[in-house]
């Protein structure tokens, strides 16, 4: 508990500083405890319980900008803790069988239970070295293309498929245009449109723009409760419309990215709730909630004929777009 | 993303929205080139599809000015004109979103960023949308891309080979995710008409970039480019920025994008028409 | 025809060195006539027959390694020139859609006089500057890659494809092998299997190995007189067999790489024949007579289903190969 | 082209061919690994699956070894072990192709370059195919090509995946453009199951070049490689003489391949058999 509250209060967010006060008591609690001097048992659990209400408390009124901050927060679980503790018997399958393999996503064959499903998803590194490794989970078109070449074995072979969303965007690099960033991203679209398999996309960190859209038109899409979906980052929306980026805040509350708002505009279907304090705070429950979460959506799918999967999937993105007509 | 370079554009580099300013002021008979300097007699480049005559610049192009140059006359019968923004998230930057519509459609007499009909080229009939990069620069919200699925839709009803001429800057920003939405609503709609055996060819204008390029304007079957136009998903000042290093010179340019094997045909807009119709007589013919 | 005559001498060939006598003479009398001194129109056509004759008696008593010299020769027919004098409304079409355009392998749509088809081919340079821009006629991934996209395209809007091959193998580049030379023949092989449309595969020049046959599983598969279809170059097989590649044309001999060989085991199903003197003698006649033999061939085919195309080219192929079983 | 390179190995680099014989004489118990120089005690390499228990070198397998290392006891049926290869061109270089074919069988106890057969791996039925490089190298010719493609015409018939394992310089010169057509046959037999809707695993041991990895060995759902197995369409020396330049550490090793894209797994030999099991119940499985 001790090292657990260190090691949260060093990454701790600017509005969970009122939470250091109390993790300070609980180490002094827990360090008299330790030493043997007092009893402190029903103290420590009292604490305890203060902490939880007060995250709780904290959580429950995040403003957008906030919860831009935990989407992205540097201890959230990553796509491949996320298959670790969902799915079984996961292969990573490498390779765009073009140019090469893209670390900053993601793809396999695994059992989420029973069942053989394909999973991708957005990688992001916990250290610098990692993250620059992949890429700070920003694909390139290899990324995407290799993400089309395992969900064409899936459709082959008939299973599902969930995607894991969890990037700023896709990468603006010169080879990333070069070779064709554009195409790759706009090439999955118009092929996961026609997918004969259940697809199911998890927004799990931050769906960024064409980059997160690029695996992510499922048949249902989930969201964590702190997780994004946006057209633009907020910084740049902000540094765009407003002239100056430091107007984020402002542009994440016009933008309406988070999860509440992107179900009542119908583009998320459902949300998933985190552990109190964020996912961050419980990684692995969080995972057990997406699995909840996935199951339920998925057996419904599973009963669905190609065609009607397809039109299902159709119909979806159809709709969307609000416009006037006379 | 691309959004971005839109705006940013707007501000600095003026050139293609003055051109049009110009060109539509009675009594302003000359033109200057915005790449050689060139001054052009008005007719002279009305006559010569608004192409630079000395160093073949390709100013861009109204909806209407397309139609006149790669329609068989009156034979352009556009649908969905009534189709017109809303502002459904009531957003605000220096201007409310609703107050920018209003004034958009105001000067250009657009009714969005796109307009889209039936038409034949060259006796060849063919369902056509063509893109106007002064409304909004070009900016692909609900309109657009409800605009784009209602006419790939009609065309797979029609057996109508799809022509979509794109110029845009990317996503438009003030409405938010669904902006985004529209990539995937139009390129599912292209992969309807795939799976009815349809064509479909993009031709990507000065500038194609963001969400429009990583949609609908790269999945053609064939994708023919003006010369030296903008093609890219991310706009160059965010690369730039991002990689702390210069671009390439052509960078993201028609002419890089077909060595890079993205372009089938970088096409002169003298070509265009002939080009065209040699496609779709392929297409059309056994 | 005083040009022409030294513009073939240029470039002739170490067996053709006979016909040089002959054509100098030719030159003299034509100087003569012109020279307004004699009246020579009936020596000059005798010589011209001559000419012929021996340049017939030369060309029908050629030896493998000398076929090997025709079929590269410099001034041999390319696959553009094919297309500009075979077909009408050529569309080039670029660009693999993945990494880059290939000019050593061109593709495109266009008419074979009323049908609407697609062209591909590997293309040499004429001049040394067009020959590296061209790599001479030996394809990247991104050619066959092309290639397959532009397969597609025909199978898709059912149009039949014709191929002219004409390569000395795969460019064996470190950027071939890191962006996946074998796998970009290998899938070529199996989606060329799989195609619903009529294939003409037209051996103009060299058939160099894998090269050539990653655009060569035609329905029907034809060659002209003297172009050569072989495993590996004859310099290469001798390198390797007898450790010394001067021996080139004992393995031209062993290996049976010309016209009549194929043609007896099956791996071609019909010879063009080329004008007097090899095709560079006269380009245009050449593309005539692949003309005529390309329609043909491609009519029966077009009255073929799908599955019977399919079937057709898959028991073409299936049964090709010699071995003992008891 | 790469059988080029089969030759020239042979001549040069003589490991693997020695390791083999080495390791067949009895009372030869110890091996010096090729790339470390380690001294291993016979039974130590053969308990280690023949990987170095020092440097991780993964020694050349036969195919008997193959099935051994990977296959349930006894499930193993071989099929067509009759088909041989016939002098067809009545080929000679320094020794007629007959005698060649001759020798090699008697050398190896196989008929040819390849063993097929049905089998169990950990409990699921699979289509299996083994390369064995002790024969002519591994070289493609007619046998090899006809047993491929019975093999996959056998698994679509009785709804068996496939899994083949390379190990090949090429196509088998000897047999002109016979071998070089064997690469069309193979490919298109893959179409076919794939058709069937069937699934293929290609695994590629070292070497797996020239028109065997320009054919089936590139072709599978899922391509495995062990580690360090030389893998690519040209051989190295051909390419330096091309390109005149030397190549980069790596090259067209199992690792590289991967980076580039072409591998999905690159997997130790231990762990080989649990990979394969859990794929096969992938597939299997809904
Ligand atoms: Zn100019
Ligand atoms: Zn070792």
């Amino acid at each position: 508990m001790k090292d657990k509250s260190k090691k949260l209060s060093g990454i701790m967010l600017d509005f969970e500083k009122p939470l250091q006060e109390l993790y300070d008591k609980l180490d002094n609690l827990t360090a008299v405890s330790d030493e043997g001097k007092l009893e402190m048992t029903e103290e420590i659990r009292l604490m305890e319980k203060r902490i939880e209400s007060a995250r709780r408390d904290i959580y429950s009124k995040l403003t957008p900008i906030q919860i831009v901050q935990v989407a992205r927060h540097m201890k959230r679980p990553t796509t491949l803790e996320h298959i670790d503790s969902i799915f079984t018997d996961f292969v990573e399958l490498h390779g765009d069988r073009n140019f090469a393999d893209d670390p900053a996503l993601v793809t396999g064959i695994a059992k989420l239970d029973s069942r053989s499903v394909v999973v991708m998803g957005h990688q992001k590194g916990r250290t610098t070295k990692e993250n620059i490794y992949r890429r700070f989970g920003m694909a390139n078109p290899e990324g995407y293309r290799k993400a089309l070449r395992v969900m064409r074995i899936a459709e082959r072979y008939n299973k599902p498929i969930i995607s894991f969303i969890d990037t700023s965007g896709a990468y603006p690099g010169i080879g990333a245009e070069e070779r064709g960033q554009a195409e790759a991203i706009a090439k999955n679209l118009r092929e996961m449109a026609e997918l004969t398999v259940p697809f199911i996309a998890v927004v799990t960190g931050e769906g960024g723009s064409g980059g997160a859209l690029g695996i992510g038109m499922g048949n249902r899409v989930l969201m964590l409760e702190f997780a994004i979906y946006s057209v633009i980052s907020p910084e740049g929306c902000a540094s765009i419309l407003f002239r100056d980026a430091k107007r984020a805040n402002e542009a994440a509350v016009a933008m309406k990215i988070t999860a509440p708002d992107l179900l009542e505009l119908g583009v998320v279907d459902e949300i998933i709730k985190e552990p109190i304090g964020g996912a961050h705070s419980d990684g692995k429950l969080t995972s057990h909630l997406i699995k909840a979460a996935i199951i339920k959506n998925l057996d419904p799918l599973l009963k669905l004929s190609h065609r009607e999967l397809i039109a299902d999937r159709y119909n979806k993105f159809r709709k969307m777009g609000v416009f006037l007509e006379d | 993303m691309s959004i971005h370079e839109w705006f940013k554009r707007k501000q600095k580099a003026k050139e293609p929205v003055q051109t049009r300013e110009r060109l539509d002021i009675p009594g302003n008979l000359w033109v200057k080139c915005y790449k050689c300097g060139q001054a052009i007699f008005s007719r002279d480049l009305e006559a010569n599809l608004k192409v630079c005559p000395k160093c073949q610049y390709h100013f861009r192009l109204t909806a209407g000015e397309r139609i006149r140059q790669l329609v068989d006359e009156g034979t352009f019968k556009e649908i969905d004109p009534k189709v017109r923004s809303r502002d459904f998230l009531e957003f605000k930057d220096s201007r409310p979103y609703a107050k920018r519509i209003e004034a958009s459609i105001l000067k250009s007499s657009l009714s969005d960023a796109i307009v889209t009909g039936t038409c034949q080229i060259a006796k060849q009939p063919a369902a056509l949308g063509i893109m106007d990069f002064s409304f909004m620069g070009g900016s692909m919200g609900s309109v657009v891309g409800e605009k784009i699925a209602r006419l790939i839709e009609l065309a797979c009803e029609k057996k109508l080979p799809v022509i979509i001429l794109s110029a845009s800057g990317g996503a438009r920003m003030q409405e938010g995710i669904m902006s985004l939405m529209q990539m995937a609503k139009t390129s599912a709609a292209l992969g309807k008409l795939r799976e009815t055996g349809l064509p479909y060819v993009s031709i990507c204008t000065d500038p194609t970039t963001g969400g429009t390029s990583a949609s609908y304007a790269m999945l053609g079957d064939i994708n023919i480019a003006e010369p030296n136009a903008l093609i890219g998903f991310a706009g160059p000042r965010v690369i730039e920025q991002t990689i702390r290093q210069k671009l390439p010179p052509g960078f993201q340019r028609s002419e890089y994008l077909l060595e890079h094997g993205m372009i089938d045909v970088v096409c002169h807009r003298k070509e265009l028409r002939l080009t065209l119709s040699r496609i779709l007589n392929w297409f059309n013919e056994r």
